[in-house]
């Protein structure tokens, strides 16, 4: 089968960002008919790429064309004039409307028919009348894709449509990619996972710095090869943390901190694992630090969001929660934030109920928090990294960030360039705006800004490694096993249970607003214990 | 500036402030009217500024005192300005048109009033004679002093030709030049059973007269006389400004400027206020008349 | 006429202009965009309306003129704020003050003295047009006045929140990017919007100017255009509160002007509040629930 | 075209270039050639200290109307109510200024004055804010619609005896309120023959301070993180509701003490038409100025002249009024639309010089 897409020395260049080339030079061609993926670490210019091709961005250099004939989109709408539609990770469905009203912004006639046979042909059924608002994470993928899928695409252009789903999900999502590169058509897919590389692609592209390092067929470049083509040296220096984050080993080989201790000091990342042991765990482990009783959400429709649950945390010690997206956990998160008020509960830290303290005050008493929404909740693009790292602690009287009121830039400056350099984060200077750091290092930022919070003794982190490339999960992870290590509880809610099983000392699984388990990560049938709770099976 | 007369000669220098518009077929344009007759005649450096917000009166005030021999202020509104500014140019010679007819003149500050309440008594007066059910109404701008006794006048002017005439509450606008609101008014005052309006409205004269054309009514124009022609109008009421700034150059120019207040109308004799009839009934033209002399002879007040 | 319907035809009156200008803003803020200039597109359209009117001699002329004119300032509006990304509130105002102005400078140019202005006359509907006190007031309307409501019937229905245009206006105004990401013109609609409200607008001007008031004078939009923009918030960004509420602001004003005929004094400032106080209420959830599209005065550009 | 060239004064002074082009040949159009245009302006302008010293004092309204403005518009907020809040700030002024007994030393009587039209200001703006703080009520709306109240407010108490129109002697007493007893009229600035009020020094420090708060201190930060990214505000600490009213609150304060400082100012009376639409313009100037608060005295500074340089055109030009608010409307939307204008070009410019023919340019995203 021909090209359907080609690129040709396609270049973006941003001002401000370093060398400023966000892509340069890119040569790339799709066939039709096949699955393409799109590899490489945050910042290597995946987004920038399908947002290239897809016309929210106009290229600095190069040309394109689709099914041999040139192709410059000036918006996304020329785009799909020229049927390529793609499935942006945020930000593309009307929230306030209805999935029927989403959905007939890009096409009205027999909308119910085509919806049919999009059910029939790639296994996709949403229910129309729904608040897309209302809808949990994983099912506004969905509408996602159906939405690309609506005006009959040639080429579909998915940014990272993985990270939102659960496992059933994400073997519903690759049937799909396969249905459609089989209807003659074209998938170009943008991941971190070579799991899911291995299992879908005809072929991968694999960019670094911008740059394309490498790719081809599949059957010509075997998946360890675009590993190394990603990391930039041998696959064989990988960490079990980071081939569990990409997809390569599921549910990770060693289980448990307890098996991860053994290991302490075997691989770089994790070397900071340095007074870990069972007998100092458990001595911490005595201590309930946070205790969570009752607690009750509901959503703004009336519907109840998390059900009575009661939650202890204790010192030393990582808990973590898994489900499927939208049963709850991220409203617990956002309670235990202060983001949210629960219609009933309460929240213990320590001596003091914090039900309704502001989030300064549960900072103040040592509660850290690594929001879900990392551009809404938990950092301000448009300013600096040094002041996204400090301002809570202006707040506080007599910061040594203050002199007679005013700020010190320059000591603010140093003490980000130490974080900065401490995390290892690709930034341009303490003053670069946080929103031109990649995800994975905005996601550093984040949680170091959390955890040098003055006495923490808790932290919650939710889904603190979605979208980051894997020697950006291997250094999240870690840091929240080296927070536990120094006796601040932790708790972890993510979807990916792999990384749970790993990172955690015990799993709770989220399901319809209840908690189920705990289940022991030391015991040999986790893995399967938290999948059958999963599926809501009652503990 | 314009005029005739090249600067430097010993013309008698001349700045007259109109804050509104010289075209709001009113109060302002009728005083420009002056201003213009006194520009073709000559033998005067005149300047005008229009227009201003209430915060560059002032400013306007004392650049025209600083270049002329002869400051006139159009309206009441601008009196606190006025007040202050004319202290300040003691050499300076300033008349105020409009204010309050009850201020005390300052040394150089002279109040001119014209008397647009004995205009609208004649209004009144023409307007119940004319009407066919004896019931009038009248319609004004803003409810200022000299609006409001203009009102009572126009009352005042109808119960004087028709005793037993019925007058409606007078209603204000709140604003001089809004046409759509003044036509609201005037059709509920007709909608009230009047069938005659009296009026001080600017620009708002035009939604009167198309709530008179719809209802089928009449109304009193003016200030500025109009055409008899229009079937709307049962005549005009003549209050003239530009003759009040007209007065003030003379009077300095022939040395007769006084720091007074001064009337225009008919009870002064300085003229200045007048009715154009435009019904050709002989007994609402006796009707007029004797209004007039009335008034002129002081036998009746008008307010 | 009774009183009664004396308040209601002079209320429709007012609201007719008043409704279409709302119902046309209401599109453009669905969208996202806040027009403030929607007085100075109303006050264009009625001077180009006139301008029209006079020079061509027909009224129809002159209202295709006063939907240019409308346009003319739209296009600005859009120009500036939806292509240059300039802020909509600035140039909103900016706006205004630039129609006041030339409006102003071009009726002094043009509108010397008392120019006929060829205007719509009113055409009653047989029957209909006899109904007791609602018959006058809704079934006699001018060429342009049926013209007017046929407008507002069909933008609301082509352009109801259930319609595909509908659908997208609405996503443009409540989430750009995403809007831009699903494939739709975020831009052109809403510069199309802006259009489609300024000719509203413009045609809203008209008809003031050619069919309630006939003439054009100075600023005789006079608040209205802000008032629209008013009605909108009242209504809720839904077409039949925008109409409710612009009716009622009609009925109220006309209602404010018949009190003093009924004998009840209250001060006109106090009556002049209630509309915006009403809107205040309407938005701020005290009653009910209420919000503005989230994209109001955001401006878009594609990162 | 140099990156230079597209510096935002550079673009704002061609804007305004522009304008007046425009309006040379308005007036040209009115008969007046353009060397007196000009020469007539800007005689007006700065020709004398006392034009210079009256304008100072809008210039002064203007600063404290806009700095206010941008407080509000850091936290996110757009505060459309300088003119509505200005009726506030002076009715209060007026309330305790009249009130006060006749004696009362200026140490007493002008503090007072200003702080009552402070709180007034601030109390206007509070429903708004409260809404917005609260319920989530777009401030845009409310504030818009409370000027046409406050303006409404003003035409209500001067007119109303009960209330503060001065006592009425005679049918012949104007609906205005009585004058402010003498202490609480705003001192000169004491420069020879200039009537500039100590307004220009307060404003001036006003300004100076608002933009130390603003760019160097924690609050300044707090403010513009809650800008723009409310949540993430609250999770760095900052009380987003709490934050978001005084910001808009502080907005109402400053063009409070505005309308306070135009009423203080001789003669030192409450009538209509007093804000002389400057709580508009002091919008206008908040968002043209973009955050600078150099940018922000520049545009203030330009506008207030601008008055004075307009009576002059009229008086010895003979340019029509309509001529010169013309102009200025135009100034308004050359500046506004050209500055977005630029900003573009100028990220453009930082490109390497091959881009592909036709090919547009992008801006960072804007929001409000
Ligand atoms: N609008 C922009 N302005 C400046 N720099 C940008 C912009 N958009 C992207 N960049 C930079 O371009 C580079 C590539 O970004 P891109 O989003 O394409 O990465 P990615 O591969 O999608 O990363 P991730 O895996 O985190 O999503 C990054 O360094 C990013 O900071
Ligand atoms: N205005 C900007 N300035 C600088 N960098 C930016 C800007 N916008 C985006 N970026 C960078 O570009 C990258 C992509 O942004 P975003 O988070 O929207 O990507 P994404 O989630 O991968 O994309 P998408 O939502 O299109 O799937 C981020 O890493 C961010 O740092
Ligand atoms: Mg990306
Ligand atoms: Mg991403």
């Amino acid at each position: 089968m021909g090209a359907l897409l080609e690129l040709q020395g396609l270049g973006k260049r941003y001002g401000a960002v370093g060398n400023g080339w966000a892509l340069h030079d890119v040569t790339l061609s799709v066939a039709a008919g096949t699955v393409h993926c799109v590899l490489g670490e945050n910042g290597a210019g995946k987004s920038t790429l399908c947002n290239l091709v897809n016309g929210g961005v106009r290229p600095t250099t190069g040309d394109m064309s689709v099914q041999g004939t040139a192709y410059r989109p000036g918006s996304p709408a020329d785009a799909l004039r020229r049927g390529i539609a793609m499935v942006h990770q945020h930000f593309s469905l009307i929230p306030t409307m209805t999935v029927r009203e989403n959905l007939q912004l890009v096409r009205r006639r027999a909308l119910g028919d085509r919806l049919d046979r999009i059910a029939d042909e790639f296994g996709l059924a949403v229910d129309p009348g729904r608040r897309v608002g209302d809808l949990p994470v994983g099912a506004r993928q969905k509408v996602e894709i159906v939405k690309a899928l609506l005006p009959d695409p040639d080429l579909v252009l998915l940014d990272e449509p993985t990270g939102v789903l659960d496992v059933a999900e994400i073997d519903a999502l690759i049937g799909t990619c396969q249905a459609i590169a089989g209807s003659g058509r074209a998938v170009v897919l943008v991941t971190h996972k070579l799991g899911e590389v291995s299992r879908v692609a005809d072929a991968a592209t694999v960019l670094r710095h911008g740059t394309v390092v490498g790719g081809g067929l599949l059957s010509e470049v075997p998946v360890p090869r675009l590993l190394s083509l990603m990391l930039g040296r041998d696959a064989g220096e990988l960490d079990a943390d980071a081939a569990s984050a990409v997809g390569l080993l599921p549910g990770g080989s060693t289980r448990g901190r307890a098996g991860r201790a053994g290991r302490a000091g075997a691989t770089a990342l994790s070397a900071r694992n340095v007074h870990s042991g069972s007998g100092a765990e458990t001595a911490l482990g005595a201590r309930n630090v946070l205790s969570v009783r009752g607690l009750t959400v509901h959503h703004p429709d009336g519907s109840p969001a998390v059900v009575g649950v009661d939650l202890d945390l204790r010192a030393g010690e990582i808990t973590g929660i898994a489900g499927v997206e939208g049963n709850g956990q991220s409203e617990l998160v956002r309670v235990l934030s202060g983001a949210l008020r629960p219609t009933a509960g309460t929240v213990r830290l320590g001596d003091d109920d914090i039900t309704s303290a502001t989030p300064a005050a549960r900072t103040r008493a040592g509660l850290g928090v690594v929001p879900e929404d990392r551009h809404r909740e938990a950092m301000v693009g448009e300013l600096s990294v040094a002041e996204n790292l400090l301002l809570a602690e202006l707040g506080r009287s007599g910061g040594r960030f203050r002199r007679r009121g005013m700020l010190q830039r320059a000591a603010m400056d140093a003490a980000a360039a130490s974080v900065i350099e401490d995390y290892a984060v690709r930034a341009d200077g303490p003053r670069a705006e946080m929103r031109s750091l990649s995800g994975g290092n905005q996601q550093k930022i984040v949680l170091a800004r959390e955890l040098a919070i003055d006495g923490l003794t808790v932290l919650v982190a939710a889904q603190p490694t979605r979208g980051l490339d894997f020697g950006a999960v291997a250094s999240v992870l870690a840091r929240l096993r080296g927070a536990a290590d120094r006796g601040v509880a932790v708790l972890v809610v993510s979807s990916e249970v792999g990384e749970l099983l790993t990172l955690c000392d015990r799993i709770l699984v989220g399901y319809r607003g209840r908690l189920l388990g705990p289940v022991e990560t030391t015991d040999p049938t986790a893995a399967d214990r938290v999948g059958t709770l999963m599926t809501g099976t009652a503990a | 500036g314009s005029g005739d007369v090249g600067p430097g000669s010993d013309a008698l220098k001349v700045g007259v402030f109109f804050p509104g518009s010289v075209s709001d077929t009113g109060f302002m344009q009728s005083g420009y009217l002056g201003y213009q007759r006194l520009e073709q005649a000559g033998g005067v450096e005149l300047s005008y500024v229009e227009q201003l917000e209430a915060s560059d009166y002032e400013q306007a005030l004392v650049r025209f005192a600083s270049q002329n021999d002869l400051v006139v202020s159009l309206g009441g509104q601008t009196d606190a300005d006025v007040r202050k500014v004319a202290p300040q140019f003691p050499e300076v010679k300033f008349v105020e048109i409009g204010g309050p007819a009850d201020a005390p003149p300052l040394p150089n500050l002279a109040y001119y009033d014209p008397q647009q309440a004995e205009a609208e008594f004649l209004s009144g007066a023409v307007s119940a004679t004319v009407s066919s059910n004896g019931t009038v109404g009248f319609v004004g701008g803003v409810e200022l002093p000299a609006i409001v006794n203009a009102a009572h006048a126009f009352g005042n002017g109808a119960r004087f030709a028709k005793h037993d005439a019925t007058v409606l509450p007078p209603q204000y606008v709140g604003d001089f030049n809004d046409p759509a609101k003044a036509k609201q008014a005037a059709s509920a005052t007709y909608g009230a059973g009047a069938d005659v309006l009296g009026q001080i409205v600017n620009l708002g004269k035009q939604g009167m007269a198309q709530a008179a054309q719809e209802g089928g009514k009449s109304m009193v124009g003016g200030p500025i006389p109009g055409d008899c022609g229009d079937p709307r109008f049962v005549g005009y009421v003549h209050t003239d400004i530009g003759k009040e700034i007209e007065y003030a150059v003379n009077a300095v120019q022939s040395g007769t400027w006084a720091a007074q207040q001064v009337r225009f109308g008919l009870t002064s004799g300085n003229g200045g206020t007048d009715f154009v009839l435009c019904s050709t009934d002989p007994t609402v033209a006796a009707t007029l008349q004797r209004a007039e002399d009335q008034l002129a002879a002081g036998a009746v007040q008008p307010y | 006429m009774t009183l009664l319907t004396q308040i209601l035809v002079s209320g429709i009156g007012f609201a007719l202009p008043l409704l279409v200008a709302a119902v046309g803003e209401l599109v453009s803020e669905r969208a996202g965009a806040l027009n403030l200039s929607l007085e100075g597109m109303m006050l264009s359209g009625a001077f180009c309306a006139v301008l029209g009117s006079v020079t061509t001699g027909s009224p129809w002329l002159g209202a295709v003129a006063g939907v240019l004119g409308g346009l003319l300032l739209g296009a600005a509006q859009a120009l500036l704020s939806v292509r240059a990304l300039a802020d909509q509130i600035v140039v909103g105002i900016a706006a205004n003050a630039l129609a006041l102005a030339a409006s102003t400078f071009g009726a002094r140019l043009v509108f010397t003295g008392g120019t006929e202005v060829p205007a719509f006359d009113r055409l009653p509907i047989p029957v209909l047009h006899d109904i007791p006190v609602l018959g006058p007031a809704v079934f006699s309307q001018t060429a342009l006045g049926w013209i007017c409501v046929l407008v507002v019937v069909v933008t609301a229905v082509l352009l109801g929140p259930r319609t595909g245009r509908g659908l997208r206006i609405d996503a443009t105004g409540e989430d750009a990017v995403a809007a831009d990401r699903t494939g739709l013109p975020v831009r052109r609609l809403r510069a199309l919007c802006i259009l489609l409200t300024s000719a509203m607008a413009g045609l809203a001007g008209a008809q003031l100017a050619l069919s309630e008031v006939r003439a054009f004078s100075d600023n005789m939009t006079a608040g209205i255009g802000y008032l629209a923009v008013v009605a909108v918030i009242a209504g809720r960004w839904r077409a039949p509160g925008t109409a409710l509420a612009a009716v009622l602001f009609g009925l109220a004003q006309a209602l404010q002007y018949a009190l003093p005929a009924l004998g009840v004094a209250v001060p006109p400032a106090l009556l002049t509040m209630i509309p915006y106080a009403i809107a205040v209420v309407a938005v701020s959830g005290l009653a009910g629930s209420s919000r503005a599209p989230s994209c109001l005065t955001v401006p878009f550009a594609r990162a | 075209m140099t990156t230079r060239l597209l510096h935002p004064a550079t673009v704002a002074a061609g804007a305004v270039v522009a304008a007046l082009l425009v309006g040379v040949l308005l007036a040209g159009l009115a008969g007046a050639d353009p060397l007196t245009t000009v020469s007539a302006l800007v005689e007006g302008m700065v020709g004398t200290p006392y034009a210079i010293g009256e304008s100072l004092n809008g210039v002064a309204v203007l600063m404290l109307v806009a700095a206010g403005f941008v407080i509000a518009y850091r936290a996110g907020l757009v505060n459309v109510g300088g003119e509505g809040q200005l009726c506030a700030g002076g009715i209060a002024a007026t309330a305790v200024g009249t009130g006060l007994p006749a004696g009362t030393p200026a140490v007493v009587a002008l503090p007072s004055v200003l702080i009552a039209a402070a709180a007034a200001g601030f109390a206007w703006a509070a429903v708004p804010a409260a809404l917005r703080a609260w319920r989530g009520t777009s401030e845009i709306i409310t504030t818009l619609l409370l000027n046409f109240v406050g303006l409404a407010l003003v035409t209500l108490v001067v007119h109303e005896e009960g209330l503060l129109r001065q006592p009425v002697t005679s049918s012949e007493t104007l609906p205005q309120s009585a004058p402010l007893v003498d202490g609480a009229h705003l001192p000169s600035l004491g420069l020879p023959r200039s009537p500039a009020t100590i307004a220009v020094a307060v404003a001036v420090v006003a300004l100076v301070a608002v933009g130390i708060v603003l760019r160097r201190t924690g609050t300044g930060l707090r403010l513009t993180a809650l800008g723009h990214a409310p949540a993430a505000a609250a999770r760095l600490g900052v009380p987003v509701a709490r934050t978001r009213f005084l910001a808009l609150g502080g907005a109402g304060a400053f063009a409070g003490v505005a309308g306070g400082m135009v009423v203080a100012t001789a003669p030192a009376v409450l009538a209509e038409g007093f804000t002389s639409g400057y709580g508009f313009s002091g919008l206008v100037v908040g968002l043209l100025a973009r955050g600078s608060m150099t940018a922000l005295a520049a545009v203030a500074v330009l506008l207030g002249f601008l008055v004075s340089g307009g009576i002059n055109l009229q008086l010895v030009a003979g340019v029509p009024a309509t001529t010169v608010s013309i102009v200025e409307s135009l100034i308004i939307l050359f500046i506004a639309g050209s500055a977005a204008w630029a900003a573009r070009r100028r990220a453009a410019a930082r490109r390497p010089a091959h881009r592909p023919a036709g090919a547009p340019v992008e801006t960072v995203g804007a929001t409000r």
